[in-house]
């Protein structure tokens, strides 16, 4: 026996440890339970984009909303600036078809409180100087930021270990029972054992596994994302961009968008957000490989072309790394947040796919209000038994 | 003067001793831990001149064996490249190891 | 800092062609086909750059383009590793401030 | 993609010696070098070589330079400079970067690695003012570029990287003004010391440099004595007149492709660091990959070239280039070159780190 | 300041072989004051992987046998003073000496790899191990052939005095 808690959060990536971390302000004695090292999942190796243009209005945008407050008292919270910026974001529009798709998205967005409109070819420009020509205008929004994932999660881990919690590295779980309390007893690789009332899975891409180590039910797919970190450089223009593209299609259904085969194997999208450390990360893939982490020859030569295609200033900027992280996603593409229906105390916190970045501390906050006894009425959409028909399909 | 300890041991991401040391004394003991939250290593050479450094201070402050400490995985590209080697290049369909 | 005219083992300094370059808006010559970094040591240049969080002055390391602590702007294009790239005729190359600043030419 | 027999990555004196050694039995082989000139360290290397006159003792490290390259080309080697290597794929793809400008995927039945070391650095603080620079650098301006980084010179590390720099730095013309070592006895050989010092050269063991200072360059450095714990004393201060600091400690083998493709590391302080496991015909733990030289343990340039020969006559073996007769006989004749450079009070450890290499079982 | 007991500390903390480690080691013999030829001495004392010594000399004089890490020994029956392994060496450890070769002047002749070289006549000032000037001596002559492959010779008579002592000249200012 290892220990015993009020909460075990299964998972150490930056979902994890804003659950345990807002848990323990909550007074809980809290563990989080890490396989790897610091960092060693989907958060160590994806962009830092707090972005809200991509988000439909809905749950997903207004979550973002209160994210970004969030994010905002962190700074202080943590005594950390936790790469928090605020560069902007400008979504590229290339064709007459994509801006007609993108003026009708941006209008329910305005209406929806966003800060966000059109710029035309030279307001664009302006802001972007170094674009290539293709584009005739874009989106703009100031609301779009960023933080840097490794700092937010140093910071939540050291805070909260201040405070009490227990970040334990290297310990995978291998097995999630109940004693005869009626408590969860969580083994690890290390043969020790953990009990605690209440377990949230924060495992991202292997909440499916986890969860079913208790019996539980999660439908998470891994999506490959690769990404490709540059050198230092000049800032090349003010925001960071991504282009109107996929968007578009998720947006329009029938919209057909000029991609090659392989593009659409890879799931190529462009983001390219500005870091912290003054290098750019340009993404990204989007693929189905399972849990395959590797990076691929086609997939940085895809990323590559991509980006030397839109800011063709690139070309002569060195490119130092290729990281990939798999992204969890869900059936619907909205997180899961809740407690399993029939589990007393076994919760499940995962399935942001691309916004976990964005959506962490808002995740953890709620999670944490909803262990305490507060639950949010909005979180319904979000609950794992959303999807118990397909669970008994399943079995 | 011996206890300087603000100098640096990254020298591309200007990261320093006391940075580091301070990051190891929180717990986080793995080169990789080490790089991730300091950004030592983690710049234009990718840790060639620190990596090592980086390891024996690792293991000086936690009684790890250096071997343990120095056990990371490698990247391609392994040299750092400009964008446009690769924009209309070759190349199988290779996957990383 | 100078050049090694005479050598005991390597000889006389071979003559070559010499070739201008522009080395923070100073016309200066350079031995044709050496590295831009061997030129600049040769007049005396006591730094190539001021790094990004500190602005601390560095130079050449390791001389063979692996630290790439060198490096300058060169024909507008930053963070090129001096002590591997050899100067050419008419070279613009600058003292690198932090990253440096693209060439606006746009 | 493209198709060779036999890959060399590297055109250092380990490299070359591989080439030489499996085209001569036969193999096409493409030699790379992410240099615009190939040799290596060896063009750096104006001295003249110990060993026996089979290692060509006696000549300078230039001249068996230019000596392989004659003999790469009348084997018609081909080679390809401004070529970097940056990842090994399935065992068998090299991809190459040609001119930082384009890709190429080579696949190659055998890779041999070649790649050489980096130095190591030494750090305290002003180790990153202009003036403070690798032993190797150094070398590098006055050999190869023929410029002096600096007239007045602090040497850190009396290992023969450091010493025969200080030699080279005094040829050049610059004033090394002291040699520090922090162990309690110099490193390197004793002729090379003794020449160095002949010409008036202070060596302080049980020193380090505890400071540089300067504004935009090295203007001055402080020395100061270490006791038996390795730590300074105070009060042993010395303030040196010094433009430049060169550090000569140590090297460590440049894996990152031999990793990055899947080697099995091994770690051997004595050989600088983790290694790639190898076998006594320098194979990897992936049958097509081998090593030459310093990747596979630090040595000097002789033996790197000894250990060429057996790579590269290795890989040609293995295509069934030479029988196995021819080979036995040609793999011996190396190895027993090189044992004999791996002999007496300096080459006595090396060999036996070399044997716990080979000797490791490995899974 | 160079102390006597500088001297002592021997090869490892000074960089030079001290006198008594010269003495012990069966390399180094310095030729006997009657000789009347000029004859090879070695400081090579280490036992390092290297033979070019025993194979550049014409008449077998110096031998380090088949073990190359052997320490190389000097037959004065031999050695006529040739000079060929004093280029030969790599270590730059072996020069050429002779006692009273002229009234009250020894005869050195060792090996030089520095610019400027010493014009034939000139007076330089002779260093010991430690490049510690000792006296002043004449240049004799500066020999530069292609089979010493860029290794100058330079022949000096020196004071009596120092026999021992001397091993090389200082280094001269740049033209």
């Amino acid at each position: 026996m290892a220990g015993s808690y009020d909460v075990i959060v299964i998972g150490g990536g930056i979902i994890g440890l804003s659950c345990g971390y807002y848990l323990t302000k909550q007074g809980k004695r809290v563990a989080v339970i890490e396989a790897g090292g610091f960092a060693d999942g989907a958060s160590g190796a994806c962009d830092d984009m707090i972005l809200f243009q991509s988000k439909k209005p809905g749950i997903n945008l207004e979550l973002a909303f209160e994210s970004l407050e969030l994010y905002k008292s962190l700074v202080g919270e943590l005594d950390d600036s936790l790469g928090f910026a605020n560069y902007g974001g400008m979504v590229l529009i290339q064709n007459q078809q994509e801006l007609e798709v993108m003026e009708e998205f941006v209008t329910q967005q305005q209406s929806y409180g966003l800060d966000v409109k059109i710029l035309d070819r030279k307001e664009m420009l302006r802001k972007q100087p170094f674009l290539s020509d293709r584009f005739i205008a874009s989106t703009y929004s100031p609301m779009d930021s960023q933080a840097y994932p490794f700092a937010v999660m140093h910071k939540l881990s050291g805070k909260g270990r201040k405070l009490g919690m227990q970040v334990i590295h290297k310990s995978p779980v291998t097995g999630i029972e109940k004693d005869g309390n009626g408590d969860y007893r969580v083994s690890t690789g290390q043969n020790l054992t953990y009990t605690a009332p209440v377990v949230v899975n924060a495992t991202g891409a292997w909440a499916g596994k986890v969860a079913a180590l208790a019996g539980a039910y999660v439908p998470m797919e891994p999506r490959r994302g690769q990404i490709i970190i540059t050198e230092k450089v000049p800032a090349v223009g003010e925001t960071n961009l991504w282009t109107a593209k996929y968007l578009v299609s998720k947006l329009k259904s029938g919209f057909e968008i000029d991609s090659t085969e392989e593009e659409k194997r890879l799931g190529l999208g462009f983001a390219f957000t500005r870091t912290e450390g003054d290098s750019y990360l340009i993404g990204s893939t989007r693929e189905s490989v399972g849990y395959d982490k590797r990076t691929t020859m086609e997939g940085i030569r895809a990323i590559i072309n991509q980006a030397v295609s839109i800011v063709p200033v690139l070309k002569d900027v060195n490119f130092i790394r290729a990281i990939a992280g798999l992204r969890p996603a869900t059936p619907d593409g909205k997180m899961i947040l809740g407690e399993h229906a029939g589990m007393k105390g076994f919760y499940t916190a995962a399935g942001h796919e691309g916004d976990g970045i964005s959506l962490a501390p808002i995740t953890g906050k709620l999670l944490a209000d909803m262990v305490c006894g507060t639950t949010d009425a909005r979180l319904g959409e979000l609950s794992p038994n959303r999807f118990a028909k397909d669970a008994k399909e399943v079995s | 003067m011996a206890e300087d300890k603000d100098f640096f041991i990254c020298r591309c991401e200007e990261v320093t001793l006391r940075e580091i040391e301070q990051v190891i004394d929180e717990g986080y003991d793995t080169l990789d831990d080490v790089k991730r939250i300091t950004r030592a290593g983690m710049g234009l050479c990718q840790g060639r001149s620190c990596s090592k450094v980086i390891a024996r201070i690792i293991s000086q402050k936690t009684g790890k064996p250096i071997e343990e400490v120095l056990q990371v995985s490698y990247r391609f590209p392994v040299r750092t490249e400009k964008m446009k080697a690769l924009e209309q290049g070759g190349g199988s369909d290779a996957t990383d190891n | 800092m100078q050049r090694i005219i005479d050598h005991p083992v390597l000889g006389p300094l071979p003559e070559v062609k010499m070739v201008r370059i522009i080395v923070d808006g100073e016309s200066l010559m350079a031995r044709e086909g050496e590295m831009i970094a061997a030129a600049l040591i040769a007049t005396g240049k006591k730094y190539f750059r001021k790094t990004v969080k500190t602005h601390e002055p560095r130079g050449i390391y390791c001389g063979i383009g692996r630290c790439t602590d060198c490096v300058m702007t060169v024909n507008g294009i930053p963070n090129v590793r001096t002590c591997v790239t050899p100067v050419e005729e008419g070279m613009v190359i600058e003292t690198q401030m932090g990253y440096g600043v693209w060439k606006q030419e746009q | 993609m493209e198709e060779r027999e036999v890959v060399v990555i590297g055109a250092g004196p380990a490299g070359l010696s591989a080439a030489l050694e499996a085209a001569r039995a036969g193999a096409h082989v493409l030699l790379v070098d992410e240099n615009s000139k190939p040799g290596g360290q060896l063009f750096k290397q104006i001295h003249k070589f110990f060993g026996s006159h089979e290692h060509r003792a006696g000549v300078r490290g230039i001249d068996i330079g230019t000596q392989l390259l004659e003999e790469a080309e009348r084997l018609d080697i081909e080679v390809w400079l401004d070529a970097e290597a940056c990842g090994i794929f399935n065992t068998t793809d090299v991809w190459i970067v040609r001119n930082k400008e384009k890709s190429v995927t080579v696949r190659a039945k055998r890779i041999i690695l070649a790649t050489g070391a980096v130095e190591n650095s030494v750090n305290f603080p002003g180790w990153s003012l202009p003036g403070v620079m690798g032993a190797g650098a150094a070398q590098t301006m006055i050999n190869l570029h023929r410029v002096l980084p600096g007239q007045k010179i602090l040497m850190v590390g009396s290992g023969n990287v450091g010493i025969i720099v200080s030699y080279q730095l005094l040829q050049a013309g610059a004033d090394v003004k002291a040699v520090v070592e922090a162990a309690p006895r110099l490193g390197g050989y004793g002729v090379h010391t003794a020449k160095v010092r002949r010409a008036g050269v202070p060596f302080y063991t049980s020193h380090t440099v505890l400071e540089a200072r300067g504004t935009d360059h090295v203007e001055s450095a402080t020395i100061v004595q270490l006791d038996d714990k390795w730590k300074p004393i105070p009060g042993t201060e010395k303030e040196l007149d010094v433009d430049t600091i060169c550090i000569a400690a140590g090297l460590t083998p440049l894996v990152e492709l031999a990793f990055a493709a899947g080697c099995e590391p091994l770690y051997s302080p004595l050989l600088g660091g983790m290694v790639p496991w190898h076998d006594r015909s320098m194979a990897t733990s992936i049958p097509t990959i081998y090593l030459a030289g310093d990747i596979s343990g630090v040595e000097e340039a002789s033996t790197a070239m000894e250990e060429g020969r057996m790579a590269g006559l290795s890989a040609a073996y293995s295509l069934g280039y030479v029988d196995r007769e021819t080979y036995a006989v040609g793999f011996d004749a190396a190895e027993k070159r090189m044992l004999a450079l791996r002999s007496g009070m300096f080459g006595q450890k090396r060999r036996d780190a070399k044997a716990a290499i080979v000797g490791h079982s490995r899974g | 300041m160079e102390t006597k007991d500088t001297y002592e500390k021997g090869l490892k903390i000074t960089g030079a072989p001290s006198l008594d480690e010269l003495h012990a080691s069966p390399c180094y013999q310095l030729p006997p004051k009657e000789r009347r030829a000029l004859a090879a001495v070695i400081e090579c004392i280490e036992g390092i992987p290297c033979n070019p010594c025993e194979t550049s000399c014409p008449v077998g004089a110096i031998t380090v046998g088949d073990e190359i890490t052997n320490l190389p020994v000097v037959d004065f029956e031999k050695c006529t003073g040739c000079g060929i392994c004093v280029a030969a060496c790599p270590g730059l450890a072996i020069y050429l000496k002779k006692y009273e070769f002229k009234e009250n002047l020894s005869y050195i002749a060792f090996p030089f790899e520095y610019l400027p070289l010493p014009p034939e006549g000139a007076t330089v000032q002779m260093v010991d191990r430690y490049g510690e000037y000792v006296c002043d001596g004449t240049v004799l002559r500066v020999v530069k052939i292609k089979r010493m492959d860029r290794t100058t010779v330079v022949h000096v008579s020196y004071p009596n005095d120092y026999y021992e002592r001397v091993v090389n000249m200082k280094r001269l200012p740049a033209n």
